[in-house]
């Protein structure tokens, strides 16, 4: 009524809408699958939105009663936070789709079924509240959310399994959360502000700051699950329902990450030095270690819950490089490992749902009774794998130049051997889709558009490296990066 | 004034002598009843001197009514508590010390 | 030694106090009251330091964080305390197994 | 004259206070970490609850104290006494060997766990004597948000700045707050199978007091709700003292009738966040920023939505304590 497209608020709409959604699904179960599907479209819009807004006018702030920082909390939004909301959306709307038929009568019980929805919508307004979040404390708030409705969902599983990994990654994700709160006390009380921005503009290093570095960082790397904190995610990832995994693997653990780049971006510039060296060395490591093990597992979702530990490796081999290609080329990464690895699960879990199993070796004839679910498995493989025109090889190759040009070579071979890992354990698995199994299984039939969801995800995925220019320059928006020239 | 500040001195100081007793009894009385009759009775006794020096202070009768009403609802809550900590040790087959 | 320090102290000593509690315990039980134990060292630490010193107001922001933080710490520890019952329930420990499942 | 001679020994006695205090939290904290019993340990933890609300009080934090008394010790107290009895009523008779797990500590001897073990140890020590060093080294008094917050007091519409911050200034942080209070019963209830809390019979006694208590409960919780504006208390004090009553209600064996636990009680549960949403909504609609209330409105808005909040919270804390989700069948 009174207000113009140009000012119409899409970050907090973003925000709103799903936890709505979570409400009036909780309020109504008869109504979840629409509601779910609903929210997903009108969340997807409320992103374009408010991209229009950031292409158009640049990085948006907003601020939340009025009152603006360091007294209110802020939303900001430029290209860094934008291309996370993106993603999450495209990789939410996939999930909403794939959960109708994911969750239906045959496979769960129906009181279960209903839970699904309200704590997806939770999980998902966790997220968007993240990414578009400019307050360290509000940080945390959404970071408790987002941790709560992802152990919920993979307990949702039920079972001996499920149940104990729900159990250890709560209780790695409370204490992480604690790591980080005792790091924003000690910034709060040297410099009296929660807000990033204004953070970034006062600090200057003293004792309390590098604890807080130490605090916060060591309490989110335990989320994003760099090695050797690792330990807590493939059984996670593994037991949970398959859209949940793929949320999981694709977004949740990004979200942590996505904290940790914009603090040490903003706050602690900590590209290129000793903390910057050993973040590298270990993403090295969880490379190789993540790789090895995937390639060592007979089950399917295990295999792509290790894959995640060594891509979420290469996220942290920006940080010895600390150039702005070296930023951009992991941002890359992220996203495409969102949408591929979205995919993988998916497929997976198509797989599962068919055969009533995922031992990779008592595959029967996937790629004849699944096709489409193993061409998308094929296709979001050859991006985690980096093969062109993936977007997981636009990430790599700008990876590998930043290599190059700052003479880190030990880096140059840890992303060639990752790729080499994963071409391996991607093989391996469609190397079993094509043979018979000597034990013949009870299938079940899998809903057609669980089988397309997953495809366009994987088609996503390569996509991304066909149109990267666009995302390359999205980024720049609000020079989250700094200033290209620079680097 | 003198006065005043004098007798509540007095109830404190007693006040404080029932607690130092009722934690006395609690940590060396032999068995839960006993533990139970040290601790309800000394502290109510305790926390009412307490209640009523610190009432002698009180700028309004509104604030004597509010440290009297915290007074009985400790005494309502300690009865009440110290009941059923003692049935469940009956029905746990706690049986009273005897010597 | 005053006030606002001698509080952030026992803050740090219950914070790492609980992690050490955290690690060792293997009963679930244990492992939650440890994570509270924790939480309330950090919630020490966040108002001690926004302590008045000598007649000034405390900083009321602090306090509305640690209000948020308790609410948030009653959440979590009543969800991992259902959780605990249903891993009892399903494996007939509170605890978990030692090694990740592989 | 006599005040000012006084005023050493007044500190000094502040400072014995306070330092006996600071011993006594940890010397509870560590007990109840480490004493053989579950039991015992819940009960020092409940101690030590009590006792951090007096550290509150100390450190000038009245609100936060009535929060940590009443939601810190009493009702995570509570909960954990409530999942305590659960986890022993599938086997009574407690065998030796269990008792033996609840007090195990991870001694494991395989390389793998040494290695684990040992890296933990080290972070640990790291992290004692780094946080000490840093927080000696911090300057002693920023006033923080102390100013900015005291300025805008007047346009917040509440005298308490606690409450300006947690309804106003940053109403942002509470609504994600109430959000993730709902989404852990949301995670309580779809796990299903809890299994029932032990049977209790109540008796004359607990019945008496819950008759006496449970009217004067709702009346604390309105009233800390209505002085939460100018003074300590608020939504979240308020509702967990109506919580408190909830979970009286259900010790004495009340359960919500039938009619109830659909839809009437979800929308209770709901009706704080939704509540804060709307307003926040509206507020846009009306061209204001999200959570932007007008001035003069401010302090009916903000008892309006503490109001919806304390009732969600009361309602939601007591659901959180009977564990699974209420069935529809009556129980007697």
């Amino acid at each position: 009524m009174f207000i113009t497209m140009q000012e119409f608020p899409w970050a907090v709409i973003i925000i709103v809408l799903p936890l709505s959604g979570a409400m009036l699904s909780f309020l109504f179960p008869r109504w979840v699958k629409l509601l779910g599907v609903l929210v997903a479209l009108s969340v997807v819009a409320a992103v374009v939105g408010l991209g229009w807004q950031v292409v158009e006018q640049g990085a948006q702030r907003y601020a939340i009663g009025g009152w603006g920082a360091p007294l209110g909390i802020d939303l900001y939004a430029d290209g860094l936070s934008l291309l996370m909301l993106i993603v999450t959306a495209l990789v939410c709307l996939g999930v909403s789709v794939y959960s109708t038929g994911y969750f239906n009568r045959a496979y769960f019980r129906r009181s279960k079924a209903n839970y699904f929805w309200p704590l997806w919508m939770f999980l998902w307004a966790a997220l968007n509240a993240l990414f578009l979040s400019s307050d360290i404390f509000n940080l945390y708030v959404t970071l408790e959310l987002l941790g709560l409705s992802a152990v919920a969902l993979v307990a949702l599983a039920g079972g001996a399994d499920a149940l104990t990994s729900a159990m250890r990654y709560l209780l790695v994700s409370l204490l992480g959360s604690l790591f980080y709160l005792l790091g924003v006390a000690l910034l709060y009380h040297s410099f009296g502000s929660l807000d990033i921005v204004i953070l970034s503009q006062q600090v200057e290093p003293s004792p309390a700051v590098w604890a807080s570095v130490g605090l916060i960082s060591i309490g989110l790397l335990l989320k994003t699950a760099l090695f050797p904190m690792h330990f807590w995610l493939p059984p996670a990832h593994t037991s949970a329902p398959a859209p949940v995994s793929a949320l999981l693997s694709a977004l949740v653990v990004k979200a942590s990450f996505y904290i940790l780049l914009r603090m040490w971006l903003e706050i602690f510039p900590v590209g290129g030095t000793a903390l910057g060296q050993l973040l590298g060395l270990l993403g090295s490591i969880a490379i190789l270690w993540g790789g090895i093990q995937a390639l060592r597992q007979t089950r399917l979702k295990m295999l792509i819950a290790y894959s995640t530990v060594a891509q979420l490796g290469y996220l942290f081999l920006a940080f010895p490089l600390g150039s702005y290609i070296a930023w951009k080329a992991v941002l890359f990464l992220l996203l495409s490992h969102a949408l591929a690895k979205t995919a993988m699960f998916m497929a997976a879990g198509n797989i599962l749902h068919f055969g009533g199993h995922d031992r990779i070796k008592d595959f029967d004839h996937v790629v004849q009774y699944q096709p489409l679910t193993s061409a998308a498995f094929a296709l979001a493989g050859a991006s985690i794998m980096g093969l062109p025109p993936s977007g997981g090889f636009i990430g790599k190759w700008l990876l590998l130049e930043a290599a190059i040009h700052s003479g880190q070579w030990w880096l140059v071979i840890i992303i060639i051997m990752g790729g080499l890992l994963a071409a391996a354990y991607v093989f391996k698995v469609i190397g079993y889709a094509f043979t018979q199994s000597r034990v013949s299984h009870q299938t079940r039939r899998v809903p057609v558009h669980m089988e397309w969801t997953a495809l366009v995800l994987a088609l996503a995925a390569i996509l991304l490296g066909l149109a990267a220019p666009w995302p390359l320059a999205l980024m720049d928006i609000g020079l989250p990066f700094g200033e290209g020239a620079a680097g | 004034m003198l006065l005043s500040e004098f007798l509540t001195s007095v109830l404190l100081l007693a006040g404080a002598f029932f607690f130092l007793a009722g934690t006395v009894g609690l940590l060396r009385f032999p068995d839960v009843y006993t533990r139970l009759h040290a601790l309800t009775k000394a502290d109510n006794v305790g926390l009412g001197l307490m209640v009523l020096g610190l009432a002698l202070q009180a700028e309004s009768w509104a604030v004597a009514g509010k440290l009297l009403l915290i007074w009985l609802l400790v005494l309502l809550s300690s009865a009440s508590v110290a009941h059923l900590i003692a049935k469940a040790a009956r029905q746990k087959g706690i049986e009273p010390w005897k010597q | 030694m005053n006030t606002v320090y001698l509080y952030t102290m026992v803050g740090v000593g219950l914070f790492t106090l609980g992690l050490y509690a955290l690690l060792i315990h293997s009963h679930l039980l244990r492992k939650i009251l440890a994570i509270n134990v924790m939480g309330s060292g950090v919630f020490l630490v966040l108002v001690a330091l926004a302590a008045p010193t000598q007649g000034a107001v405390p900083d009321p922001v602090p306090h509305a964080m640690v209000i948020t933080g308790i609410v948030v710490a009653v959440s979590a520890t009543a969800l991992a305390l259902a959780l605990v019952l249903r891993v009892r329930t399903e494996t007939g420990r509170a605890e978990l197994p030692e090694e990740p499942l592989e | 004259m006599e005040a000012i001679s006084l005023l050493p020994l007044m500190t000094l006695l502040q400072l014995v206070f306070d330092t006996l205090l600071g011993f006594a939290l940890l010397w509870l904290a560590w007990r109840a970490l480490a004493s053989p019993e579950l039991f015992q340990a819940i009960v020092l933890f409940i101690a030590f609850g009590l006792l951090m609300a007096l550290a509150w009080v100390r450190l000038d934090a009245p609100d936060v104290a009535l929060a940590e008394a009443a939601i810190g010790a009493g009702l995570t107290g509570a909960l954990l006494l409530a999942t305590l009895a659960r986890l022993e009523v599938k086997n009574r008779a407690k065998s030796e060997l269990e008792k033996k797990h609840e007090v195990r500590v991870i001694t494991e001897k395989s390389k793998h766990q040494t290695f684990f073990f040992l890296l933990r140890m080290l972070l640990f020590m790291v992290v004692a004597t780094g946080l000490v060093y840093a927080v000696l080294t911090l300057p002693e008094n920023t006033s923080g948000l102390a100013m900015p917050v005291l300025e805008n007091l007047e346009s917040s519409g509440v005298s308490n700045p606690v409450t300006a911050v947690l309804l106003n200034y940053r109403g942002y942080d509470t609504l994600l707050e109430l959000s993730v209070l709902l989404l852990a019963l949301l995670g309580v209830w779809s796990f299903g199978g809890i299994p029932k809390p032990y049977r209790s019979f109540p008796g004359p006694v607990l019945n008496m007091l819950s008759r006496l208590l449970i009217p004067l409960l709702i009346m604390v919780a309105g009233y800390l709700l209505w002085v939460g504006a100018h003074a300590p208390g608020g939504a979240f004090q308020g509702g967990s003292v109506l919580g408190a009553a909830g979970v009286l209600l259900l010790l004495v064996g009340w359960r919500l009738g039938t009619r109830f636990v659909g839809l009437p009680l979800r929308i209770t549960l709901v009706f704080g966040v939704g509540i804060f949403v709307s307003a926040g909504v509206v507020f846009i609609l009306l061209g204001r920023q999200f959570l932007e209330y007008p001035p003069s409105f401010a302090g009916v808005l903000i008892l309006l939505i503490e109001a919806a909040a304390t009732l969600s919270i009361g309602i939601t804390l007591a659901a959180l304590f009977l564990g699974g989700r209420p069935e529809f069948r009556r129980h007697k």
